[in-house]
Order: structure tokens, then sequence, then C-alpha cells
């Protein structure tokens, strides 16, 4: 096997199980979602939504990369 | 190791026909569920309104409520499903007269098509025209009428999946059941251990991924329940059955609100996966487990 | 361990048996070949020969053509598949496909395909109260303009004038253009147990607790008075006092009070004001005194229905009352002709009497003046969607189902009737005479009662009104709260469609 | 000792399970052959009479017979579309080292966690506007409602397959393979045959579910492909639902699936070990 890309092995990070790429783009767009529809139920009226896309975002990243 | 390109062969069919049924509709939900459009609305066309649907559904309280009543209906009826099947399952192991032919009819609710379920049970319910409702107050005197009371129409509705679905969940405990290794369980008798023992440090642990994957499989079918719920209760009396399925059909249907509809749609997709992967993860590593007890 | 010794490996068998099994079940559903002759020729109606070389003549440029349509699976449409279209086709060369099918399935397909333009349907059942969300969206095609376009598709037999008041429901109320063809009109009716009304021994019983003489209801009063009495007297003879349609989950309640109760309790147009208000203090009624009256006086009627009452839609009560199950009810007309003449389907042949339904004070006047109706006036017509491309096979189609030499034998096996002449016809005065007069009734009364509102989102409010009502009927709220949260429901989704201002 | 009494005992509580999984069936069965004039009458629970006409009428009936024929060609080919494509699917997933298998593997079992509902209508518009040449649409057609059940269909036998794959011995490819076999020889000498109960089982299941499936038949045919189960509904009418006919039609649409299950019925538990193992 040659892999190009070594994010699609599969790795330990700080999420409790082993994940891939995949899995790891899939658990932030979960967030993402999440974070989302909760902000718009409890936090829309005090502050804006973009800042959850933004939170949201930074997360994502630090999942991709240490997840 | 074979060539992965083979694979990818062997499995391209499959992803091609997925994603023309599967994924292609999906995506097109998906944009839907970011306009208003509703074709009888004054201004028939679609109209951008970015999150809008999502932020009227986190505090649609009729859609809250439905999936709350959606998940109540999924867990008893799946609850009560492991349950059931699981110890007609143990029965099943051992020998008794008659139980090839036992076994056989009892399979026979999973070969009737959903529509036909819900149609049969209402017949069966129906107030005045059902012997349930008749026997139960001829019997008992109980006032059954699942068009008035809302609890009883609940409880018909887990009664009647229970009904269709055990007998799945039985034939695949059964089948775990046969293939265990029986070594374990000698030895563990030998050492003395009782029935509960041997139940729950041996057969439970050991079932465990068959277990989670027809939680798995059949979660998934609950929570999307249609055909039946529409043919016995119709939602009723009042709202008390309206499962997020029978919701989503009123909403695209007779309402037309299609924006509204696909999001919320999407939202319960949305809510499934994360349970399903939930319970995949689970599976995964409770698979992992096992391999791992049996080299240890 | 190798493949043949595997203990799996005997079970092979069981895969050599599933295409053994397809081919012994395709085997046992094949129909016998041309095992079916074209039944229904004998039953074709006879036109004369003159109109059958117009249809001839003017289909031969579409002969060949197949048309599809779509429908409920009614007795009407039924009749249209299994007779009419085959007939049709026998004479034009021009082939119907006619799909029936349930309620709610044959809006939705009709919708989808208009909506989006495929031109699957070359015509379409449009039920009386969705043709206003239909013309609003230029789903139709002008069958007026069109028959003036192509005078040589115009049937010579086929005359708008023919049709009963009905066909007004289908014209744009703007230039008078007609946009489909009735092929179905009822009247919601009041309908008694002539048989019990009739029996000394029960006028004696009722007089002696009521201190009237029993006949049918005029009036809510009377009428709930009725069906207190019968409820109690018929205690331990599976008899109630009256029908209720009472279905929670499915839309049967919601137009069983909204098109004849409320009405008759002169709350018309679902309460909904002309500039599209429900609630009282935008002008609309929805809330209003009459129609909180009107709720708590139907919901008030549970107690005397059937147990199966609240599971019941127009299908069930039909059958309760066919079953001689209550004493008196409210009873979709195409229901009447079955239930008062097939015995195969109803105990109750020879025993039901008809009437208008009980009504408030002054909504009789009201309604003969013109400005109120007394209940609904239900039917649907054929239109053809502008998505279709084989419109002039289908206006012949539509002209030839309109035709007058058609209608009497279909009138007779299907209780409709859309031409002012089919009333005249000897079968359907005897079928008037086993029904105690439901047609001198509907030809007579017809104009007191009245078709849906001119709503154009008409199922996109009544979605929204209907959980209210069910709530009311399982008493989850009172009468009063129903309305008044109803109305505040209507009026932010009116607003919210963009009606309402 | 305590063997006997115990399994007696056994054979009691299955006679009163069978008696409550057989009632309702049988009370479809009841009300098939009752007319409806004897329908109001829950006291009778033994059905003396026959009123033939309820099955008379739809199987008289050309466009009845129609739908039947049309629900054999679907499920069937379904099934063994289904079955098919699952058997190369799970192969390919089992064997070979496919970059993110185990995604793909969740992602085909996603498709069948859809609420229907609301994707009716990109199905709807996907078969009548775009895939079509010339004048043929996808629409009302079998091919289209074949395709369209893997949705559901593929997902669950992918399921069910994927563990009896795993479950045989990887030892015997490679040997196999030694002695020089292709991956075609591979499969057909060696998987299918091994995995033959559980393929039956996939392929009877999905035929199972692909002939009783309603609401995508509904929406995405017309006259020429209607299944059975979209009759069923044509059975609630304004002019009241024919209860009768609608069981009758109900028994025949279960006859088949009966023929099924009494002629493979041995073979559903041993399908089903071979998944359950891992």
């Amino acid at each position: 096997m040659n892999d190009k890309n070594n994010s699609t092995k599969p790795r330990q990070g700080f999420l409790p199980i082993t994940t891939n790429l995949f899995d790891r783009v899939f658990i932030s767009v979960v967030i993402l979602v999440a974070i989302h529809l909760l902000w718009m139920r409890f936090l829309e009226a005090l502050l804006p939504l973009w800042i959850a896309t933004i939170l949201s975002l930074v997360l994502a990243v630090i999942i991709l990369k240490w997840g | 190791m074979q060539s992965p390109r083979t694979g990818w062969g062997l499995l391209a069919p499959t992803l091609i026909i997925l994603a023309i049924t599967g994924l292609l509709p999906f995506l097109y939900v998906v944009y839907v569920g970011f306009f208003d459009w509703n074709p009888f609305a004054a201004t028939k066309d679609m109209v951008f309104a970015g999150v809008n649907n999502y932020r009227r559904l986190v505090f649609d309280n009729d859609f809250l409520q439905s999936l709350g009543r959606t998940l109540v209906f999924a867990v008893c009826a799946v609850a009560s499903e492991l349950v059931l099947g699981f110890l007609l399952a143990q029965t099943l192991t051992k020998e008794f007269p008659g139980k090839t032919f036992f076994r056989t009819v009892f399979a026979l609710p999973l070969m009737v098509a959903p529509i036909a379920v819900g149609a049969t049970w209402r017949l069966l319910t129906m107030p005045g025209l059902g012997p349930l409702p008749y026997y139960l107050d001829k019997l008992f005197g109980l006032n059954y009428n699942i068009g008035i009371f809302s609890d009883q129409a609940t409880l018909t509705l887990v009664l009647m999946d229970i009904w269709h679905w055990t007998p799945f969940v039985t034939l695949v405990f059964l089948a775990g059941l046969i293939s265990l290794p029986k070594e374990p369980f000698e030895q563990a008798q030998v050492d003395g251990a009782n029935r509960w023992q041997i139940f729950r440090y041996l057969t439970v642990p050991m079932l465990m991924p068959i277990i989670l994957t027809t939680v798995f499989i059949r979660m998934m079918d609950a929570l999307r329940i249609v055909d039946e719920a529409w043919m016995l209760t119709n939602g009723g009396p009042g709202t008390s059955t309206l499962f997020i399925g029978i919701h989503i059909w009123r909403i695209v249907f007779p309402k037309t609100d299609y924006g509204y509809g696909s999001a919320m749609s999407l939202l319960v997709l949305y809510l499934t996966i994360v349970l399903c992967w939930l319970l995949f993860v689970a599976i995964t590593s409770a698979r992992q487990h096992e391999v791992e007890g049996m080299r240890g | 361990m190798s493949a043949n010794k595997h203990p799996l490996y005997a079970a092979r068998k069981a895969w050599t048996l599933v295409p053994a099994l397809v081919m012994t079940l395709a085997a046992c559903a094949a129909p016998p070949p041309a095992a079916a002759p074209a039944a229904p020729a004998a039953e074709q109606p006879a036109a004369p020969a003159a109109e059958m070389s117009f249809w001839a003549k003017a289909a031969e440029p579409y002969k060949g053509v197949t048309i599809r349509g779509i429908s409920e699976s009614t007795p009407p449409s039924n009749y249209v598949k299994d007779v009419l279209a085959p007939a049709f086709e026998k004479e034009t060369g021009i082939r119907v496909d006619f799909e029936t099918t349930s309620w709610d399935q044959q809006y939705d397909k009709a919708i989808k395909d208009m909506e989006a333009g495929t031109g699957i349907y070359d015509f379409v059942y449009i039920e009386q109260d969705i043709i206003y969300s239909y013309l609003k969206n230029n789903y139709l095609t002008n069958l007026t303009q069109m028959l003036k376009d192509k005078p040589e598709l115009a049937s010579p037999d086929f005359d708008i004038s023919k049709f009963t008041s009905f066909i007004n429901y289908f014209k744009d109320p703007s230039t008078g253009d007609v946009y489909g063809i009735p092929m179905e009109a009822f009247v919601k009716v009041y309908v008694y147990r002539k048989d019990l009304f009739d029996d000394p021994e029960v006028q004696k019983a009722f007089k002696e607790k009521t201190g009237r003489d029993l006949k049918p209801a005029t009036t809510f009063e009377e009428y709930a008075e009725i069906a207190d009495f019968f409820t109690e007297w018929g205690k331990d003879k599976e008899l109630w006092g009256t029908t209720v349609q009472a279905v929670t989950g499915h839309p049967a309640s919601f137009y069983e009070f909204f098109e004849t109760i409320a009405p008759s309790f002169g709350v018309y147009n679902w309460g909904i004001s002309q500039d599209y208000r429900a609630s009282v203090d935008k002008g609309g009624s929805l809330n209003g005194d009459k129609a909180k009256k009107a709720l708590e006086f139907w919901v008030g009627q549970l107690k005397n229905a059937p147990p199966e009452a609240t599971k019941s839609t127009w299908d069930e009560v039909a059958a309760t009352f066919a079953a001689g199950r209550a004493a008196q009810g409210w009873i979709y007309g195409e229901n009447v002709a079955w239930i008062a003449s097939d015995p195969t389907r109803s105990k109750v042949v020879g025993k039901v009497g008809v009437a208008l339904p009980p009504t408030a004070e002054g909504v009789i006047e009201e309604a003969k003046a013109g400005k109120g109706y007394i209940g609904y006036y239900d039917g649907g017509a054929f239109g053809i969607p502008v998505s279709s491309k084989n419109k002039e096979a289908a206006l012949l189609w539509l002209q030839y189902i309109g035709q007058p030499a058609v209608q009497p034998e279909w009138a007779a096996k299907s209780a409709r009737i859309v031409h002012t002449d089919t009333f005249n016809d000897p079968k359907v005065a005897e079928m008037d005479t086993q029904t105690n007069g439901y047609y001198t009734l509907l030809r007579e009364q017809g104009p007191l009662f009245a078709g849906a509102p001119p709503f154009p989102f008409h199922a996109q409010l009544r979605e929204v009104i209907a959980p209210f009502i069910y709530k009311a009927i399982t008493g989850e709220l009172s009468p009063s709260d129903a309305l008044d949260q109803a109305a505040k429901a209507a009026d932010e989704e009116l607003v919210k469609l963009g009606y309402a201002k | 000792m305590r063997r006997v009494p115990r399994n007696i005992g056994l054979t009691v509580l299955w006679i009163g399970v069978t008696i409550l999984t057989l009632f309702p069936i049988y009370w479809l069965f009841v009300i098939s052959a009752r007319s409806r004039v004897e329908l109001f009458e829950p006291q009778r629970l033994i059905q003396t009479t026959f009123f033939a006409e309820n099955y008379i009428r739809p199987l008289s009936d050309r466009t009845f017979r129609g739908y039947i024929i049309n629900s054999v060609i679907i499920a069937t080919g379904n099934a063994l579309l289904v079955t098919i494509l699952a058997v190369a699917a799970t192969y390919a997933l089992s064997r070979y080292r496919l970059k993110g298998s185990s995604n793909i593997f969740f992602w085909t079992i996603t498709n069948r966690m859809a609420p229907p509902a609301a994707f009716l209508l990109p199905l709807f518009l996907l078969y009548a506007r775009v895939l079509k040449i010339g004048d043929w649409k996808m629409f009302d057609t079998h091919i289209g409602l074949i395709l369209l059940y893997c949705v559901f269909n593929l997902p669950f036998a992918i399921w069910l397959l994927k563990s009896i794959m795993d479950g045989i011995p990887i030892e015997l490819d490679e040997a196999a393979r030694v002695d020089g076999a292709t991956t075609r020889m591979v499969l057909f000498r060696i998987i299918i045959p091994l995995a033959a109960p559980g393929i039956a089982i996939t392929a009877i299941l999905s035929w199972v579910f692909a002939w009783n499936e309603y609401l995508f038949a509904a929406t995405l045919t017309s006259v020429t492909a209607r299944t059975i189960t979209t009759g069923l509904a044509e059975f609630v009418t304004v002019t009241g639902t024919n209860w009768g006919e609608m069981a009758a039609v109900s028994v025949i649409a279960l006859l088949p699936a009966l023929l099924f299950l009494a002629l493979v019925q041995k073979y559903i538990v041993i399908g089903l070990t071979f998944g359950a193992v891992k």
C-alpha cells in the first residue's frame, strides 16, 4: 500500500475513538450543525449566528488536526 | 492483498446507484431546505430564506413534540422487542415438540406489508367493528377506544410494532445464540456460576455486537415509521401519535410547504444519523473488544 | 478447513430455490391469455349514428394517441375507467389510461405533475375545493377558449348550459370561462331512520319523554333531543342517536365541522373574512360566538354517537348508518344511494329518510337570499393541465364524458348528477323513490348548499386549523379555546403565506 | 429429569405465542370473508360464511392482475439486483483494503434512514424530468422502481452480507489464489457457495421488503408499473372503505411471501447465523 496521504490512516487522537480523515470530517460537520441549531434556539437573541459559525469552524480545524 | 482497483470496480455499481437514488435527492432536499417554497402561497416561487427554516424548526413545538413522541415510541417498541426477542430466542435454542412449526409460523408477520399491517390492526381495534374493544369490554369491562384515549393508541402502536418486528429480532438473536462457542459456558457451569451470572457475564457480553446491531437496524426503521401508524391511527387521537414521519408527510403533502418540510426531513435525518453513528461506533468497538478478548 | 466440509455447505440448496420460486410465482400470477375480453362493451352507451361519426372524424388526427388521467377511486371514476374509456377508445382510437387511486395520492401526484410541468397527465380530477388553488397557479387549460379556438373539435352535442348550476364552481369568477367538466356532484344531507321515526311505539315513547312529536329535526335543539332520546332508547339495541364524523388525524372531521355544522349555525367560509382574516378582533368569525356554539354542539353530540365516531371518516360514518347503528346523521349524498338501495352493503334498505340539515335561526333565510348556505355541495370535475401534451385529444375526451347521452346510465350506476335533464330520466326517478327523495332534494334545494370557499390556500389553511379541531374532539381543549387558538394560528399562517397583509 | 416437563412447557408457551401471532392475520382473513353488512359483528370470532365476491372482483379485474404481475417483476428484479450488487460490494469491502471502507459502509446504510416524505419530490422530478430519453421517462417504469428500491434494500443487504463475508476465513481465498484462481473464480467457487444461505436470506428479505413497499410506488408509478400495495390504497374511498376487498387483496398479497417462507424456513436461521457471528 502506498498511501500518499497519511491522514486517511486510522489514528488515535484526543477523541476517544480511533478515527480516519472521513470520520473527523463527519464529526466536525455533526458538531457544526449541532452548535448552529442550539445557538439559534438559546443564544441567538443575545449573540448573532456568525459567532457560532466561527466557533464551530475553529473546532472543526482542531478536530481535523488533532482528533 | 489484491489490487484496490478490482475492489473499487466491484463496489462501483452500488455506489453509482446509491448516488443517483440516494445522494442526488438528498442534495436537492438540502438545497430546497434553504428556501421558502409553497406553490400555493401568494407567491409560488422559491424565495431564498437562508437558515430561516431551521430557525423556525428549533422553536416549533409541534415538531419538537412529534420528535419526542417518535423517540418514546421507538425506544419502547425496540426495547420490548429486544427483551421478548431474547427470551423467545432462548427457548428456541432448546428442543421441544413442534419447534420448527412454531418458528416458521412466528416469522409470518415479517412478510406482511406495513400498510396491510396497519389495516389489519385497524380492523382489530376499530370500536364497533373489531373484536379487541368488544372482548376487552365484555371480559374485563375495559373501555378500549383508540379514537379517544391517547395512551391506548400509543400502546396499541407499540404492540403492533412488537407484533410485526419481534420475529425478526428473535431470529437474529437465535442465530447469534446458536453460533456462540460452547466451551466458556461449560467451563462456567463447572465453576459453579449460576444462571444469572452466566447471563450477565457471558451471554450478554458475547452477544453485545449482535444486540447493538439489532438496536441499530430496528431504531433506524422505528424512527421513520409511517405506513402502519398512518393506517392505524392517522396520528390521532388529537395529535398524540403524530410521529415525525407522518408530521413531515403532512407538511410536505397536503400543506405543500416544500421548503419547511425539506428542512424538517434533514434535521430528522441528521438526528437519526448521529444516533445510529454512536451505535455504530459502539458496535465497532464492541467487536474490537471481542477480538482482543479472544486473543487475550 | 476445506469448503466442502463447511457445515453450511449443504444449505447451498437454498440458493437454487430462488429462481425456481420466481418462476412458480410468475406462472401463478400471469393472467390466462386473452382471458379478459372488453367486458364493458355491452354496457356501452348507445349514441346516435351521427355523433359517432363526429367523434371518429374529429379524432382522426389523434388516432393512436394515449391520454393519461388521474382521479380518486370512486364509483363515478370507476365507471369512467371501466365503461366510458373503452367506449371512447373504440369510437376514436384514442386510448385512455386512467389511474384511480386514493384521495390524498391523487392530489399529491396531480399537483406535483402540474407544478413541475412534466406533462404526465392529460386530464386530472379537480375536486371542487381545490379549483381555486389550481386556477391561481394557472395549472388548468381554459376550455371555453380552447373550444372557441378549435371549432373542429367542438362536439355539436356538448353544451355547457345543459349542466346543473354546479358547473359554476369550475368557472373563473371574473371571465366565466370553464376550466373543468363536472363528473360528479352531491350534497351532504340529513338522513334519519324512517322506520324508527314512523314507529308508533317509538313515537309514543318520545312524546312521553319530551312532550313533543317525533319528526325529523329542523333545529339543533330538536336534533339534540332526538339524539338523546335514541341513545337512551337504543342502549341495548346497538343503536345510537347520531353519527359524528369525528376522526382525529384525518381532515374528515374538519370538513364535517366547517362544511356542514358551522354553516348551518351561520358561520360561512370557515369563518374567514373577505380580506383573509380569521379571528374576531381582526374581522373574521372563526372564533366568534356562533362558531363556538356550533363546535360545542357538535363535540357534545359525541356522547350520542357510537364508539367508532372518533375513528370515523366519511366512509365509516356511512358504514355506521348502513349497519343500522345510528338513528340520524349527516351523510354525503353519494353514499345515500347505496345505503338506501343495496342490500349487500346496507341493513337499512328502504328505511332511510332524507331531509335538509337542521339549521340555526335565520340561516335558511340567509341561504335563500344567497347570503349564506346550509351545507356542502361537493363534487369534482375533469380538467386539462396546461402542461398536457395531448390537449386536443383530452378535450375530445372531456366532451365525450360531458355529453348528455352517457349521463343517465352513469347517474344510475354511481349516484351522481351533473346535467339538469338527468333528473327526468326514469332510472334516476326510480332511485329517487328508493332514497325517499334524495334526488328531488338535490334538484330543488341544491342552491341552498354551497361548495368550499374560494380560497387558493384551501389545504394549507385546513392543515393549520384541523389539529385544534382534533384537540376539541379529544377534549384536550375546550371548544372555545380550540377555536381561539385555531384563529390565531390561521391568522399567522395567512400572513406567512402572504395572503393577509 | 426436569427436562421433559419443562420442554412441554415451552410447547405450551409457543402455542400461546403462535395464537397471538396468528390472530391479527386470522382476523384479516375473517374480514376478507365478510360482506359489508356483516362488518359490525365483532363478537363473531368464527367465520362460517364466505363472501367470495371480495376475492372474485379484484381477481377478475384485469388491472388488478396487472398489479400483481408488476409486483412480482419489481420485487424479483430488485431482489436479484440487490443481491448481486451487495455480494460484489461486501466482497470488496471485506477483502480489499479500500480507503475509508468503513465510512463507505456507514454511508450506504444511512441511505435507509431518510424520512421518505420530503425525498419524494426530488425523486419525482428526477424520474419525470431528468432521467428521460426522448419520450421515455423513468417515471412509471418497472426498472425505475427496481433501481429505487435499492435505496432501502441495498443498505440492509450490505449490512447483512458484510458480516457474513467477514465470517468466511480469508485463508480460503488466499489458498485459492496461491493455486492461481482469479477473483471471479474465488467469488464463484468459494465465497458464493459458502455464503449461500446468507445470500438466500438477503434475497428473500429484499424481495419481501420490495413487495411490501408502498410510498415510493404510490408516487412514482401511474398505470403501467403500479404494484399491489398501491392497489390496497384504492379501497379507501369517499364512498366507504371497502374493507372486505381490501382485506382480500391483503391476503392475496400475503400468499407469495408465505410460499417463500414455507419453502425456505429451514435456511432462515442458518442464513442469519452466519451474519450474526461477527
